[in-house]
């Protein structure tokens, strides 16, 4: 306890007070909180080290699963290019249908990743530390399995160059003045912008792994972390560069969904046609992107058996988190839907009647997804911290927030200016196969990345013990916090 | 003199920072030492000068040329292909807008990553002064310094027992110059092949042969085959004389140039049967053929002008055709020579 | 914006919802005029049946005082046309010579943006590739492209005949009179509900019609100041 | 500059579909193509530019003109001829498709010889064997020769055969099919004939009328010639100072006619005279439109109950009145009767009852074909009566060789009829018809004639439009697309052999024949003074027809004494068969010929936007007691037979009456008709009508019954209703 002794010695042995009235608190708050349980660092670079290379049966079989759905979607994708768009389900009003709720889905769920890490890192929040990687692996993912639906989408994949500005025979440049173009532009900067936000925040890790590592693998971490030895330059200027990236991928991120919902709110559609889509949209895919984190954690959790990194404190505060998304999300949701429905514009009308009719099933079982769920079970700690809980309220969630893209999309279309022309659509198997096979391909990308590289940002867990440590105040031991840096 | 590297780990913060004072006070100056950790400890932990960092001139390069990008994608593709749509005007501002910010964002994150790239000499590709075990928690102290203050730093960094003390020829560690003028000179070679190889794609200088299924079309466009027969005796809108276009209502003006090429032309093709004045005197060939009129003028006088036109083109009875022998122009030159012949 | 006369002609079809008898002759010269397929059963069931003007039936009131309103539909060429700003690749854009919105089958992508962009839902996918049992394609009109699967396609007012109208006149070297230039579906309809011409020429035709005080334009509310005009259909009443 | 050729590019991409821009993604095509050298380009040919050919529409038998577009030797649209006096530059749906059947998949491509007669396997036969074959069964069967042609069948054939057989002494040729029942021919001439001692089909100028009551006549969709009513209907609606006239349509169930009116009647089925009666009854009585036509209305009209006529139109008396009053003070009224009324038991009564409306006025609206300058006359049509004549000879195997040109008698009569039968008792049947019907399913040998497109002929139009009469001309716009030769040279060649025929047909071949006819006529509106010229102008511009139409008064009322407005009679127990049944012609397949076309099954019905399939139009209360909603398959049962066809839920029928189209339920015809829809003729019986002459062919009665099977409607409109709020935008 005496602040001097603090700092002889490594951070991660403060001896326990002698007073052990104080030291039963001390040894609670180290079960408590991941930050104050520091452990020496060599022990915790073999744990996560140790998961990095362990592929046991149940790996194989899922990997093979996985992959097997991926192969499905690839197959239907091809089928689709060759026999044309007509084995979909898309009709002469319903040109848009899952394939575009895809593109919003996915790149909803790779949403939060950086966010999370970004906007925490900024406010200096400790929960992010253990779990910032993990999340930002699913943006990264989720972007690109994102970007694969603009390309599945189109009618003629063989020209889909037409789309670059790139200099051609044709003379012909793509068009700024489509939202599609600037939803390009704006996925293109957001995935490369997490990329780099990722890098950056990987190489001390790939340096550790580097360190630890033999053969192949030692040569390829040696490769990706670029040289790197810890100097303080190094480490400053790492600090300094994740700030700025992360100051200006957020504003990036919110354009990004933003730009995803104008592809729909810039068309005189009824249904789409509103202001609020923006600031909707984003919240929509912080909402189900958040979701989609905690159950990353906790299947990563539950595979990697990362029990020490991945704490109650963490759920819990994830989940307070999803809490205050669910009640944004409503808001917005209720503003769009009374907008409408007070208007009483025929037509928005009729969207609102379709919901509320043939589609009611879906229409209700969306808002038990996102709203009962949610609001009913979030409020207590018990259901935060209880991993089995968090796993169904997320995957319902996930499952919401789908339907909810897909009413929007094809739901909307549905209904237009001439009744003449109203047809309703009904998926056929090519968009469901690949709506599946797309998430699995998602989860194998994401499940042989964690096996190179460390899903847990080691170095950012002992900054944060490094800085945690407990003084006395008064009868009791309070965790304080001193900026190493 | 040759110089040597020394390295002490150390295992906490304190010893660290009083070895780094010891060493100072033996004259070795801030630069020549290095503090290496697992976790950012910031350099006044150890009451170094603090790093100097160059950010701000690549974030705002990074700006600038994504400004430029954007300046191109927006104004200067419009100016290259000006194109109206929607009655939005060729440069209508939000989505400008737009681009601009994607592009400002874009770029001014790969300046920053740039700078850190640079500022740290990353990539290292020479061996440097290390220790594995840094990252297992341990600090590391490189210090450079001549032999005899090199010794001394030794009995320092023993007198604070650093775990593991490494003492090697500074001639050892080469400068990367060279290999990283190689490197980013590869990465731009690269980078400028990625920039070149899809534009000769799409100059078509490389032909993939892309699926387009709209050139190989079913229709008959013009002069394909197999061409068909036309309809024996049928008559078209265009009138009884063949030729598409060609109305067989509008002769020529009968001018003087057309009277004599007219009548150069009747002498070559009809005289032989219908004797130059069309009264069949000297007529070779019209010797055989009684039914050829008396007086070709007086024949043509009761026909309209098409209707000679026709004959002319089609031929009658034992008269050939001789369409294939007269342009249109000049079937009229004849028809108005004919005209021009008396009774 | 639509309305600035340029050198152009501003090509304008009037539809008199009057005389139209819902015949379908329009329907059929377009599919012969311009090479589009025709759909099979299933895919009229499934919503997808490919017509480039298609005749709406609107019925009012109940029987026995039932009435069945005709509206023929088609692209209405609209000045700001919502189809135009959305397409990536400028496949859909405004010609400034016809004052007519034009899709460019060979630029196309198939993003089908424009399609539900258009609020009169007159654009047309080619879900498949179109089929034409031999000897059928033997019809096809050379000056019509057959469009390929993945490519949106519609009513272009049947722009090969106003270039071929167009190229003749500039041959004789004479202005277009009115009534030289008819597509085929106004050529075609027997009850001369379907009238075509330049609205710049003030004494067309179309020029005359248009201030007909039953004239209305579809949609008129959205703004996208179509170059179709309508007619409303009158009604002559019987007795007191 | 470089500016300037990318707004070239521009414009010439804007051409779009211009194939010329199609090189612009370099691509080689897989596709064999021959370039044509054009050096010596043939005079008829120039690369890109079309030629145009006049002719004559055969798709039905109004006798349209037709301008065809060639290009590359082939045939790629059909247009109206503008200076034709029929059509007047328009073209109705199928006339457009003509094309598809001149590039018809299933045509036949040469003669061919059937083993067993329904197998459908046919063996290739020579032409010179085949021609020689019709001359051996011609010279065997002698008299017994019967020659069935129909519709399709043109004007020139109809005299060569006639001339045939009138040299061999066999029975007059039958000229009989579906659309001319359903046209109701025989009962319009036989009621003209009644009134006005003129036994033609009756022409009505509509251009000028102000007042059209049209009594089951769908004119403007499938009716004697609907595009000539057309363009009629189109210049009655725009008259001079904004005048729209006032056309009333009395049906039981809606047409397109029935849409375009001011006021649609529902009549119940067979009560048209009734209602044509009490019209005439008010008009009397209430001495509306002055003494004289109120007076002559009193001469026509007998005792009519007018509550029950009122009841019969489901309208108030007082409508009744108010339409009757504006008949008669109308200044030019104009009554038309046809459809389903002529085909029900009274249809000569029915029809004579509309038709007699006319006399009030003076008839301004009703003309008659005037007769041609020479010979030349229109082909006249069979009554059914004759039909079953011949049905009998057959069955009694008194006719050893049957020909059938343009006709479909299996399709075309009702099963009752006991064609089929008959068939099997005659030795030899060839057919000259381009596809396999169902007739020619059951021929021994096909001798596909060339389609219209490909031939030659001349059509004297019947009915005319303002008393023009015109002789419309036929020929070859394409060169043959298959091996198959003119029926008309191959009756020609075949009957040389035979001593009689060949003194009566001495020409080498139909032009000479044709051309004979035709330059006989006098100079016409197209000039021309020797025959060369006349014959040459004949084709140019489409036909033959004078400068102005000869004068020829108002026709005359000839006929005196009351009208008969007995209600028609039903076949089948009301108890038992609750509904009536309504046939219709679709306005697209016309009586079943174009089902074989793609176009006309593709594109939708105009007034439920069906296309492909047979469905039967039920209203929607009577829907509602039966329990049945769109796409529900129902057993429509009559006496006479059953069909199974999913319910439209029609809100323009009455709800006692159930309608079905015509057109579908071919077992034959090529791959686009075969086993689609059903036929609805197979619930009609082969009685006669009061006169015993023509088919009552709209005299059932049906019970209609749920069945538990769903089929669902290719609808182009929306399946989903809509609701209050959505407005008609217009």
């Amino acid at each position: 306890m005496l602040e001097s002794r603090a700092t002889i010695g490594p951070y991660w042995d403060e001896p326990l007070p002698d007073d052990e009235h104080l030291a039963r608190q001390v040894e609670h708050g180290r079960e408590e909180h991941l930050m104050l349980d520091a452990r020496p660092p060599a022990e915790l670079n073999q744990l996560t080290l140790a998961r990095m290379r362990q592929t046991g049966p149940r790996f194989w079989i899922a990997l093979a699963g996985l992959g097997a759905l991926t192969l499905a979607f690839f197959i239907a994708w091809a089928i689709q290019i060759v026999s044309g768009l007509g084995i979909t389900g898309l009709n002469r009003s319903v040109m848009w249908g899952p394939y575009i709720a895809n593109l919003i889905y996915f790149i909803g769920i790779g949403h939060a990743g950086t966010f999370i890490s970004a906007a925490l890192r900024l406010m200096r929040m400790d929960f992010r530390r253990p779990i910032a990687r993990a999340a930002e692996t699913i943006t990264l993912f989720g972007l690109a399995c994102a970007a694969l639906f603009p390309i599945i989408h189109v009618g003629r994949i063989w020209k889909l160059f037409y789309m670059l500005p790139i200099p051609n025979q044709r003379d012909l440049w793509p068009n700024f003045r489509s939202a599609l173009f600037w939803d390009m532009m704006a996925i293109t900067t957001y995935l490369i912008g997490s990329t780099l936000f990722m890098y950056v925040a990987l190489i001390p890790d790939l340096a550790m792994a580097r360190d630890h590592m033999t053969g192949w693998r030692r040569k390829l971490y040696s490769a990706l972390s670029l040289g790197w030895r810890g100097t303080e330059g190094e480490w400053h200027r790492l600090e300094v560069v994740s700030n700025l990236l992360s100051f200006v991928i957020i504003p990036v991120m919110f354009s990004v969904h933003t730009g995803v919902s104008w592809n729909l709110s810039m068309a005189i559609q009824p249904g789409w046609h509103s202001a609020i889509f923006g600031p909707f949209f984003v919240v929509g895919a912080l909402y189900s992107g958040v979701a989609a984190v905690i159950l990353v954690m906790i299947i990563v959790r539950k595979t990697m058996r990362f029990g020490y990194f991945m704490r109650e404190e963490h759920f819990n505060a994830m989940g307070i988190f999803l809490l205050i998304l669910t009640l944004t999300w409503i808001y917005f949701y209720f503003a769009e839907w009374i907008t409408n429905w007070y208007g009483n514009l025929p037509l928005e009308k009729a969207v609102q009647a379709m919901l509320t009719g043939p589609l009611a099933p879906l229409f209700y079982l969306m808002l038990f997804c996102n709203i009962v769920v949610p609001l009913g079970t979030l409020w207590s700690r018990r259901v935060r911290t209880s991993l089995p809980a968090m796993l169904v309220i997320g995957i319902l969630i996930q499952v919401g927030m789908y339907i909810e893209r897909v009413l929007i999309v094809s739901g909307s279309l549905s209904r237009n200016e001439l009744p003449f022309n109203w047809v309703n659509y009904t998926p056929h198997w090519p968009e469901v196969t690949v709506t599946l096979g797309t998430l699995a391909f998602l989860g194998l990308l994401y499940m042989v990345y964690t096996r190179f590289v460390p899903i847990i940002p080691v170095w950012e867990v002992y900054e944060g013990q490094a800085m945690q440590g407990s003084r006395r105040v008064g009868r009791a031991v309070m965790s304080t916090r001193t900026e190493v840096h | 003199m040759a110089d040597f590297l020394l390295l002490g780990l150390f295992d906490n913060v304190e010893t660290t920072a009083d070895v780094v004072d010891e060493v100072r006070a033996l004259g070795v100056p801030d630069e020549q030492m290095t503090v290496m950790s697992h976790v950012p400890y910031s350099s006044k932990i150890f009451a170094r000068k603090p790093v100097r960092l160059w950010f701000l001139p690549f974030v705002l390069g990074g700006a600038a040329l994504g400004a430029l990008v954007a300046f191109f994608l927006t104004y200067g593709t419009s100016y290259l292909y000006p194109i109206e749509v929607g009655g939005q005007g060729l440069n209508p501002v939000p989505p400008t807008a737009i681009i601009y910010f994607e592009m400002i964002s874009l770029f001014s994150m790969l300046g920053a990553f740039a700078g850190f790239l640079l500022q740290n000499r990353f990539p290292i590709l020479t061996r440097r002064m290390y220790d594995e075990r840094i990252s297992d928690g341990y600090i590391g102290l490189e210090v450079c310094a001549p032999l005899a203050v090199a010794e001394q730093v030794v009995t320092v960094f023993e007198a604070h027992h650093a775990r593991v003390i490494k003492r090697e020829d500074a001639a050892a560690f080469k400068p990367q110059g060279i290999r990283h003028l190689l490197f980013w000179g590869a990465v731009g070679t690269g980078g400028l092949v990625a920039v070149l190889v899809p534009l000769l794609l799409s100059y078509d200088i490389v032909r993939v042969p892309w699926i387009n299924k709209m050139d190989d079309t079913v229709v008959v466009r013009a002069q394909e085959g197999p061409r068909l027969a036309a309809p024996v005796g049928a008559v078209p809108v265009q009138g009884p004389v063949f030729i598409a276009g060609e109305p067989a209502t509008a002769p020529l003006p009968a001018s003087e140039v057309s009277l004599q090429r007219g009548q150069m032309l009747y002498g070559t093709n009809c005289a032989m049967c219908h004797g130059l004045q069309g009264d069949r005197a000297g007529a070779e060939v019209g010797k055989y053929f009684p039914e050829i009129p008396q007086s070709l003028g007086a024949r043509a006088a009761i026909l309209s002008d098409q209707d000679l036109f026709r004959v002319i083109r089609l031929g009658r009875n034992r008269m050939p055709g001789l369409a294939e022998n007269l342009s249109p122009g000049e079937t009229w030159d004849i028809v108005n020579y004919v005209r021009s012949l008396g009774e | 914006m639509a309305e600035e006369q340029s050198n152009g002609h501003k090509w304008t079809m009037i539809v008199d919802a009057d005389k139209c008898t819902g015949c379908q002759a329009c329907v059929v010269a377009c599919h012969a005029e311009n090479n589009v397929p025709v759909s099979s059963e299933d895919e009229v069931i499934r919503g997808r049946a490919m017509h480039w003007m298609r005749i709406e039936r609107y019925w009012e009131g109940e029987y026995p005082n039932v009435k069945a309103r005709f509206l023929p539909v088609f692209c209405q060429q609209c000045g700001n046309a919502p189809c135009e700003p959305v397409c990536p690749v400028y496949a859909s854009y405004h010609s400034t010579e016809e004052n007519i919105n034009i899709q460019v089958y060979n630029r196309c992508v198939g993003t089908r943006y424009c399609g539900n962009n258009c609020p009169y839902r007159v654009r047309i996918f080619n879900f498949w590739a179109p089929r034409f049992d031999a000897p059928l394609e033997q019809q096809l009109n050379p000056d019509v492209t057959v469009r390929s699967p993945g490519v949106m396609e519609k009513c272009t007012f049947c722009i090969q005949r106003i270039r071929r109208g167009r190229e003749q006149a500039n041959i004789e070297g004479r202005p277009l009179e009115d009534g030289e230039i008819i597509p085929a579906c106004a050529q075609a309809c027997p009850t001369d509900a379907l009238v075509f011409g330049d609205k710049w020429d003030e004494n067309s035709r179309v020029a005359q019609m248009v201030p007909s005080e039953r004239q209305f334009k579809l949609l008129e509310n959205l703004g996208t100041e179509p170059a179709v005009y309508y007619l409303k259909g009158g009604e002559t009443h019987v007795g007191e | 500059m470089t500016h300037l050729t990318r707004r070239d590019f521009l414009k010439v991409s804007a051409a779009g579909t211009a194939t010329a821009i199609l090189a612009g993604c370099a691509q080689e095509t897989e596709r064999w193509v021959a370039l044509e050298p054009y050096v010596r380009a043939p005079e008829e040919q120039l690369a890109g530019i079309p030629n145009w050919y006049a002719s004559t529409c055969r798709m039905c038998p109004a006798g349209c003109g037709i301008i065809v577009r060639v290009m590359n030797g082939r045939a790629v649209k059909i247009e109206g001829n503008p200076e034709h006096p029929v059509n007047r530059g328009k073209l109705c749906a199928r006339g457009q498709s003509g094309l598809q059947l001149l590039y018809n998949p299933d045509r036949v491509t040469g003669a061919v010889r059937q083993g067993e007669r329904g197998s459908r396997k046919f063996e290739p036969l020579a032409w010179n064997e085949a021609i020689n074959t019709l001359y051996e069964k011609l010279d065997a069967a002698d008299q017994a020769v019967a020659i069935w042609t129909g519709s399709a069948t043109s004007g020139h054939l109809c005299d060569l055969f006639a001339r045939y057989a009138g040299a061999v002494g066999a029975p007059a040729p039958l000229r009989y099919d579906l659309t001319s029942a359903l046209n109701s021919v025989g009962a319009l001439a036989a009621a003209n004939n009644a009134l006005f001692g003129q036994a033609t089909l009756p022409g009505y100028t509509l251009a000028q009328a102000d007042v059209i009551f049209s009594f089951g006549a769908d004119f403007l969709g499938a009716w004697l010639s609907a595009t000539g009513f057309g363009v009629e209907f189109g210049q009655f609606r725009s008259q001079r100072f904004g005048k729209r006239g006032l056309l009333v349509q009395f049906e039981p169930k809606m047409s397109i006619t029935g849409a375009k009116a001011d006021r649609w009647v529902p009549v119940q089925p067979g009560a048209e005279a009734l209602v044509a009666g009490a019209l005439l009854r008010i008009i009397a009585d209430e001495g509306f439109g002055g003494a004289e036509r109120a007076g002559l209305a009193a001469a026509l009209a007998g005792e009519v109950d007018l509550d029950a006529a009122a009841a019969a139109c489901d309208v108030p008396l007082a409508d009744l009145v108010a339409l009757a009053r504006a008949f008669a003070e109308a200044e030019r009224p104009v009554a038309i009767p046809g459809g389903a009324l002529a085909g029900a038991s009274n249809g000569v009564a029915a029809v004579t009852a509309v038709q007699a409306l006319n006399a009030l006025a003076g008839s301004s609206g009703l003309g008659f074909t005037p007769a041609l300058p020479t010979a030349l006359a229109a082909p006249g049509w069979s009554s059914y009566a004759e039909v079953q004549a011949l049905v009998e000879r057959m069955s009694a195997g008194q006719v050893r060789l049957l020909l059938v040109h343009g006709a479909n008698p299996v399709y075309d009569l009702p099963p009752g009829s006991g064609i089929a039968d008959a068939l099997a008792q005659v030795e030899t049947i060839i057919s000259f018809n381009p596809l396999v019907d169902e007739t020619s399913a059951l021929a021994d040998y096909i001798l596909p004639d060339r389609t219209y497109l490909e031939g030659w002929g001349y059509e004297v139009v019947q009915p005319a439009f303002r008393g023009l009469p015109v002789v419309s001309s036929q020929q070859p716009v394409v060169g043959p697309f298959h091996d198959v030769r003119p029926t008309g040279d191959v009756l020609l060649t075949a009957a040389r052999g035979i001593p009689a025929a060949a003194a009566a047909l001495p020409w080498t071949d139909e032009v000479a024949f044709i051309r004979e006819q035709i330059t006989a006529l006098p100079k016409g509106a197209s000039g021309g003074d020797d025959d060369e010229v006349r014959w040459a102008r004949f084709q140019q511009h489409g036909g033959w027809w004078p400068e102005a139409a000869p004068e020829s008064a108002a026709p005359e009322l000839a006929a005196q004494g009351t009208l008969d407005v007995a209600g028609a009679a039903f076949d089948g127990e009301a108890a038992q068969y609750p509904y009536y049944l309504h046939l219709f012609p679709s306005v697209l397949l016309g009586d079943g010929r174009g089902a074989s076309l793609p176009w006309l099954q593709g594109a939708p019905d105009p007034l439920t936007t069906v296309s492909w399939q047979t469905w039967v139009e039920i209203n929607p209360t009577t829907a509602q007691a039966l329990g049945v909603d769109h796409g529900d398959v129902v057993r429509v049962e009559s006496p006479h037979g059953a069909v199974e066809v999913p319910v439209y839920v029609f809100p323009g029928i009455r709800p006692d009456t159930v309608a079905i189209p015509l057109g579908q339920g071919h077992s034959d015809l090529g791959r686009y008709a075969r086993e689609r829809g059903s036929h609805a003729l197979h619930l009609v019986g082969a009685a006669l009508d009061d006169v015993g002459a023509n088919l009552a062919w709209s005299s059932a009665r049906v019970r209609v019954t749920k069945l538990d099977k769903k089929q669902a409607l290719a609808r182009l409109e929306s399946t989903i209703d809509p609701g209050e709020d959505i407005h008609v935008p217009f």
